[in-house]
């Protein structure tokens, strides 16, 4: 068990290095993640966020450095494998099961996550039927539970996206652009009811963010990217006030 | 002797290779810019014979000079491809390029059934035979061996020919740059105003005249029947996707390796002629899933 | 890809609404259609245990429709994952063997015997092929797996000694747990076997489908990456349904070979490959129902095109497809539930949407 | 579900017997009309012989039905094509069989196929003649009760040639051999080689090559062979694919370097014109030829030939002979069987019990089934020659060999037959001599 005062280790890279030949991606990247923490990326385009997220879940191999979660390595591991052991993710552009329906999206990650293989038994017959109910209402996404996932407008394509991710019952969640996509309107609620969640379920979250007001209202901590490396890391009012940060990345 | 049959075999194999790339060229320009995967080439490729040869023996018969008989191969396809194959773009392809490539598979195949079903309605099902060409030409020798000029200086010259006619027209003609561009990205090459319609339907009836000279410049060596098409063109595949789809140069290669490889199990281990084009493309694709000489494309997220 | 084609309900139960607005599947409602899909199963399965003492003549043409049937309900696994293979017959040529060497083997073998010698040879050798091919997806997919379906058919066509070559193996008329049968009455027993068999694996087949695994395979067709970040590997999905499919591939071998009394290397040609999933599309991949019924419209025509004009049962079927691909990409599942009125699962999206 | 499932089927299944016991029932009545199911390759490159077979069956029918019919009843003939794959043909052969109510089959010219159609023809019950094929191993293997050969097997059909090449050509120490692959190419080398073996066991062999029945290019194989330089090439094959590769051969001057004996190639010299040289040893597998050099003044022969000719605008070849033998053959037997049945109409078993012991002459010399269902047949093996009147190549210097003497006795396997051969055995054959006329 963890200590308040010490808090964890959940996720660490060090010496990230990534170069897609003239462009460099990481260049050194060093971030630690502790359990309990919502840590904003921040940075323009290009700067290697989203890359960071890659090499994070092994969809990218880095050319240096390695990834830690929980002291494993796990560096370049099959994404798969790495969802397995708690990292959850959800993507910019919404990655769903685009000819199922919403609920359907849902049973099938809580059947990988219980491995629920009989192959005589009805998706919709699994025991966690009624939690992934639950977690959908809790996204507010139970209006279009029964709908074919291609056939959502964007902002609930981008919530079950995470409810997905969410599904999995994850340590760590990434996200990235949590709320791009969605009505201007309804963002604060959306991602308030999102960060409710996660204190809820005590998971840790990583989010890829351009508007400043939510990074400054949800993360624990913020780290400013800029061509591929980080440029500095701290609390968010700390941070966002920071006037390099600001005529860097916010300014612009 | 050991050199004297390695050459030997070489030539049997460049012989075969060159009617086989004749074939597999068209295929594997076809997919390259419509991204099809067409099926139906092998019938094609009968009908191109089937055409020709009953040219030939109607030029035969009525006394014509037997020299006229090389034209009438030429020709013989050029009609097949063009009207048969500008035919099938317009009136079907045309509607299916927004489809599912199963289904424009599919599609194709449907072609390839209606075809062999309508060649055998027109030609029946006995064997067609027209090897006027082939005699004319008369034999060369080789280390005391002797071969047919048709099948080891006639049919590589005229893939030769094929081979670079095609690359000068992609490099250096207008038509040709909108084709490339088209196999390079057809979004972009679109969106800058080419006439992509126009375009397929080039390439498509190209791709079907090679297919159909294949068969024709195929005539004088064999005897025509039902089924040619069928073999023909799971070997054209075989070519193609050793090649890399869409591959022309590799293409060439690609036929040349299969048509020698082919040629040498007939010398040392005949029981392996079969099989050689496939366990080629077998070990090939299990190694480089996109051929020899295929891009290979990743996803971005 | 198409959206029509393809496109979901296992159950045909799958979401219909009165005024044709968003599609949305219910499985409870579903449940009412699933009795109603349940009794006309029953309906068909008695209708076909009756053939014998009612067409008694057909049983022979019946029973290799559901063998071959058997095959394409394989192809349908794979469908669903978005996925044709042209190299099929294959598992479909492994069965028809496998009961050809044991049958030359063992005089007097056992019917069941054969069945599960099959069952085995072709998932072993589904498995083996499995894990090479299900790498590759979409026309690489087909590609390989024509490959190595052609490599099989050339061992088969060429080594003569042991495989009979291009002549094909007889297989002899085995006996049914340990009965002697007569001609007549094997004939009748097997039509029995296939049907129990068939039903079997449609049962199982529509179960499978809607198993998480089943509905993983469709995953796969969506979306590999979510499938990857949800903590499973395309692949081994992949690898499931082919290993499925390659077993009904060979179980319908085995019952086509056993009714003809042959195996031959023709089973393995690429044609025979492209011909099931010819069938697949034709009946409609959504259902499974349309393996059958596809199948049984490709073999009557096949059978009785020649009364229409000589010698033209390919014709009829090219063209055929053709219009169905144009104008009901659904196949005949969809054609059937179009002039019933039930279930039109797409409202929204109608044609063709990208790929 | 599941299970009730199982319990129907198993339901059902009790209820087979029931069903099976209908279909069981015949009547010896006379019937209406006879009904033949006759296969022969219709479609393909071996067409070319199964054609004029085709057309022979249609004129014996004709003629029969116009004299009445066999025994008052009239012949209907339902082809099969052989050309269209095994599958096909073994469905509609059981459709004939079963649902037309076809008596009596002739089946068929591959022996691959006739490898298949035996034991389906002994299973359905069905009084079947091996109008063509040639492989021994059926009727040596298995015994049959409704299955015949009305013509010859491999073996002396092989033998013959080699006979003729021993006695003619003697001074040869290499061979190769180009066989189409399957049964019949296969079996007739294997019968072929052994008894080369023991014959003359200083000949070496140097290739053998089976290139896929119905292959169209040889190009490969006769470069192959020109280096090898063999004194003597064999090759069974026949039909589309002997014609394909004599001409390859013919054009790039195979014929020059090395002597060809070519089993089946009577079947093929009209066809092949001027591209099939003058020495080449040909046979007919049996004694088919229209010019016969016993039976060419013969009143049947004759009027045969001239119809066939009429008809098609060409000889008969040794596949129509082959067909005429087997109408021969049926004649004879329902005559006998229906003699021994007091005059009435025989059963399909009384028909296959007079088969044993039928004597029948088709258009070469007469011929008998022995008890193991097999005919004997005489064989004609000559050199092709270029002679007047002829626009391709006709057979010269022709042995006409008793089929006894080269046929394994009833109930001994071919090939331990041959192995038991003196070394000098097959140059002693007795034969009679003819030279073109």
């Amino acid at each position: 068990m963890s200590e308040q005062s010490a808090p964890r280790l959940l996720l660490q890279a060090e010496g990230l290095k990534l170069h897609f030949g003239g462009i460099i991606a990481a260049d050194g990247i060093n971030l630690s993640l502790y359990d309990g923490e919502h840590l904003a990326i921040i940075g323009p385009n290009g700067a290697g966020k989203t890359t960071f997220l890659n090499i994070c879940t092994g969809y990218l191999r880095p050319q240096g450095g390695y990834v830690r979660f929980e002291n494993r390595e796990i560096t370049a591991h099959p994404p798969r494998d790495i969802t397995r052991l708690g990292i959850a993710r959800a993507f910019q552009i919404p990655q769903l099961f685009a000819e199922q329906t919403v609920l359907e999206n849902m049973l099938l990650a809580a059947s990988v996550r219980e491995r629920h293989w009989n192959p005589l038994r009805n998706l919709h017959a699994i025991p966690e039927r009624r939690e992934m109910e639950e977690l959908l209402e809790l996204v507010g996404c139970s209006d279009v539970r029964d709908r074919v996932a291609s056939e959502l407008p964007e902002g609930k394509r981008k919530l079950a996206d995470i409810a997905i991710a969410l599904a999995l019952k994850p340590r760590v969640l990434l996200m990235d652009e949590p709320t791009s996509g969605v009505a201007s309107a309804d963002k604060f609620d959306v991602m308030e009811t999102l960060m409710n969640a996660l204190r809820k379920a005590k998971v840790s979250s990583v989010f890829v963010e351009h508007d400043m007001e939510m990074v400054s209202r949800y993360a624990t901590r913020v780290a400013v990217w800029a061509q591929g490396k980080i440029q500095t890391t701290g609390k968010p009012d700390v941070v966002l006030n920071d006037p390099e940060v600001i005529r860097n990345v916010i300014g612009g | 002797m050991t050199l004297n049959f390695a050459v030997l075999a070489l030539l049997d194999g460049i012989a075969y290779a060159s009617l086989l790339f004749l074939v597999a060229v068209g295929l594997t320009l076809i997919f390259g810019v419509l991204g099809i995967l067409n099926i139906a080439h092998g019938s094609l490729y009968a009908i191109g014979a089937y055409v020709a040869a009953t040219l030939g023996q109607w030029l035969v018969a009525n006394g014509y000079n037997p020299w006229l008989t090389f034209p009438a191969l030429f020709a013989g396809a050029t009609i097949v491809g063009i009207v048969l194959g500008g035919l099938l773009e317009r009136l079907l392809l045309q509607r299916i390029y927004a489809k599912d490539e199963i289904l424009q598979l599919l599609v194709t195949f449907a072609v390839f059934m209606i075809l062999e079903n309508l060649q055998r309605m027109i030609w029946g099902v006995q064997p067609y035979f027209m090897s006027t060409p082939l005699n004319l030409l008369g034999n060369v020798s080789f280390f005391g061996i002797n071969y047919t000029a048709y099948q080891v200086l006639f049919l590589p010259a005229a893939a030769i020919v094929v081979l670079f006619a095609l690359r000068h027209f992609l490099r250096h003609t207008s038509m040709g740059a909108q084709i490339l561009a088209v196999t390079e990205d057809r979004e972009a090459a679109t969106s800058i105003g080419i006439n992509a319609t126009r375009v397929y339907f080039m390439t498509f009836v190209i791709g079907a005249c090679f297919a159909a000279l294949g068969g024709a410049l195929a005539t004088p060596t064999t005897s025509l029947v039902t089924g040619m098409g069928a073999n023909m063109i799971v070997l054209s595949f075989a070519v193609a996707a050793t090649a890399g789809l869409g591959q022309i140069e590799g293409a060439a290669i690609s036929a040349l390796m299969i048509g020698i490889a082919r040629a040498f199990a007939v010398y040392l281990s005949p029981e392996l002629e079969v099989i050689m084009p496939y366990l080629i493309m077998v070990l090939v694709l299990l190694i480089k899933p996109n051929g020899l000489f295929g891009k290979v494309t990743a996803r971005k997220i | 890809m198409s959206k029509e084609f393809l496109t979901a309900i296992p159950d045909g139960a799958a979401g219909t609404t009165a005024d044709g607005s968003l599609p949305v599947r219910q499985e409870r409602r579903g449940n009412v259609l699933m009795n109603k899909e349940f009794l006309a199963f029953i309906a068909v399965a008695a209708l076909l245990a009756a053939v014998p003492f009612t067409f008694g003549s057909s049983i022979t043409f019946i029973a290799m429709c559901l063998a071959k049937g058997l095959a394409v309900l394989g192809i349908l696994i794979l469908l669903r994952a978005g996925q044709v293979s042209f190299g099929h017959a294959m598992y479909f040529a492994i069965g028809a063997y496998a009961a050809a060497f044991l049958s030359s083997a063992f005089r007097g073998i056992d019917m069941m015997v054969l069945v599960a010698a099959a069952i085995l040879a072709s998932g072993v050798a589904g498995a083996i092929v499995g894990v090479f091919v299900t790498r590759y997806r979409g026309i690489f997919f087909g590609m390989i797996n024509l490959a190595f379906s052609m490599v099989f058919y050339s061992i088969l066509e060429k080594a003569f000694h042991i495989t009979g070559g291009s002549d094909g193996m007889r297989i002899r008329r085995p006996t049914l747990l340990g009965m002697e049968l007569r001609r007549a009455e094997f004939d009748v027993a097997i039509y029995y076997v296939i049907l129990v068999f068939a039903l079997l694996s449609v049962w199982l087949v529509w179960r499978y489908l809607r198993s998480p695994m089943g509905e993983a395979l469709r995953a796969v067709k969506s979306n590999e990456t979510r499938l990857e970040y949800v903590g499973l590997s395309a692949k081994s999905v992949l690898l499931g349904g082919y290993i499925a499919s390659a077993v009904l591939c060979g179980l319908g071998g085995v019952f086509m070979g056993m009714v003809q009394g042959l195996a031959t290397p023709e089973h393995a040609f690429w044609t025979r490959s492209s011909e099931l999933v010819f069938i697949a599309v034709l009946g409609g991949p959504a259902h499974v129902a349309g393996a059958f019924g596809g199948t049984v419209l490709f073999e009557a025509v096949r059978t009785y095109a020649a009364a229409l004009l000589d010698d033209s049962w390919q014709l009829i079927l090219g063209v055929t497809l053709i219009l169905i691909i144009l104008w009901a990409p659904g196949g005949m599942v969809e054609l059937f539930r179009r002039f019933t009125g039930r279930n039109r699962v797409k409202t929204v999206t109608s044609g063709e949407a990208g790929r | 579900m599941k299970f009730k499932a199982l319990y129907l089927g198993g339901v059902l299944t009790a209820a087979l017997s029931a069903a099976t016991l209908t279909g069981a029932a015949w009547a010896a009545d006379k019937p209406a009309e006879l009904k033949i199911g006759i296969t022969t390759y219709s479609s393909g490159s071996a067409s070319v012989f199964g054609v004029p077979a085709r057309h022979a069956a249609e004129i014996l029918a004709e003629e029969i039905n116009a004299k009445g019919g066999v025994n008052g009843v009239p012949l209907k003939l339902y082809f099969i094509d052989e050309g269209a794959g095994l599958e096909t043909l073994m469905t509609e052969y059981r459709r004939l069989v079963e649902d037309e109510g076809v008596e009596v089959t002739f089946a068929s010219i591959s022996s691959g196929v006739c490898n298949k159609m035996a034991p389906l023809a002994e299973d359905l019950e069905v009084v079947n003649f091996m109008w063509d094929c040639g492989t021994q191993r059926i009727l040596e293997d298995d015994k049959y009760d409704y299955v015949f050969r009305t013509q010859a097997n491999a073996t002396p059909e092989v033998l013959a040639p080699l006979a003729y090449l021993l006695k003619a050509n003697p001074d040869f120490k290499t061979i190769a051999v180009v066989n189409q692959d399957y049964a019949w190419g296969r079996d007739s080398w294997e019968i072929f080689s052994n008894a080369l073996k023991i014959q003359r066991p200083d000949v070496k062999v140097v290739a053998e090559l089976f290139p896929a029945f119905g292959a169209a290019d040889f190009s490969t194989e006769v470069s192959r062979l020109q280096a090898l330089k063999p004194d003597v090439i064999l090759s069974t094959s026949w039909g589309g694919d002997l014609d394909t590769f004599v001409r390859q051969a013919k054009q790039r001057g195979l014929f020059e370097t090395s002597k060809f004996v070519l089993p089946l190639a009577e079947s093929s010299l009209q066809r092949l014109g001027d591209d099939l040289p003058e020495g080449v040893i040909v046979g007919a597998r049996g004694d088919h030829y229209f010019l016969h050099p016993e039976m060419r003044d013969k009143e049947k022969f004759k009027t045969f030939n001239e119809k066939f000719k009429a008809r098609t605008g060409e000889y008969p070849i040794y596949s129509a002979a082959h067909m005429v033998q087997a109408f021969a053959a049926l004649e004879a037997v329902y005559d006998k069987a229906i003699k021994a049945n007091g005059g009435e109409w025989p059963t399909k078993e009384q028909v296959a019990e007079a088969m044993v012991g039928l004597e029948f002459q088709g258009l070469g010399r007469p011929l008998v089934i022995r008890e193991d269902g097999q005919a004997v047949e005489a064989q004609l093996v000559g050199t092709t020659a270029k002679r007047d009147g002829y626009n391709f190549k006709v057979i010269d210097k022709m042995e006409l060999y008793d089929g006894k003497d080269l046929m394994a006795p009833v109930g001994e396997n071919s090939l331990k037959w041959i192995a038991k051969f003196k070394p000098d055995f097959l140059s002693k054959v007795p034969s009679t001599s003819f030279s073109h006329k």
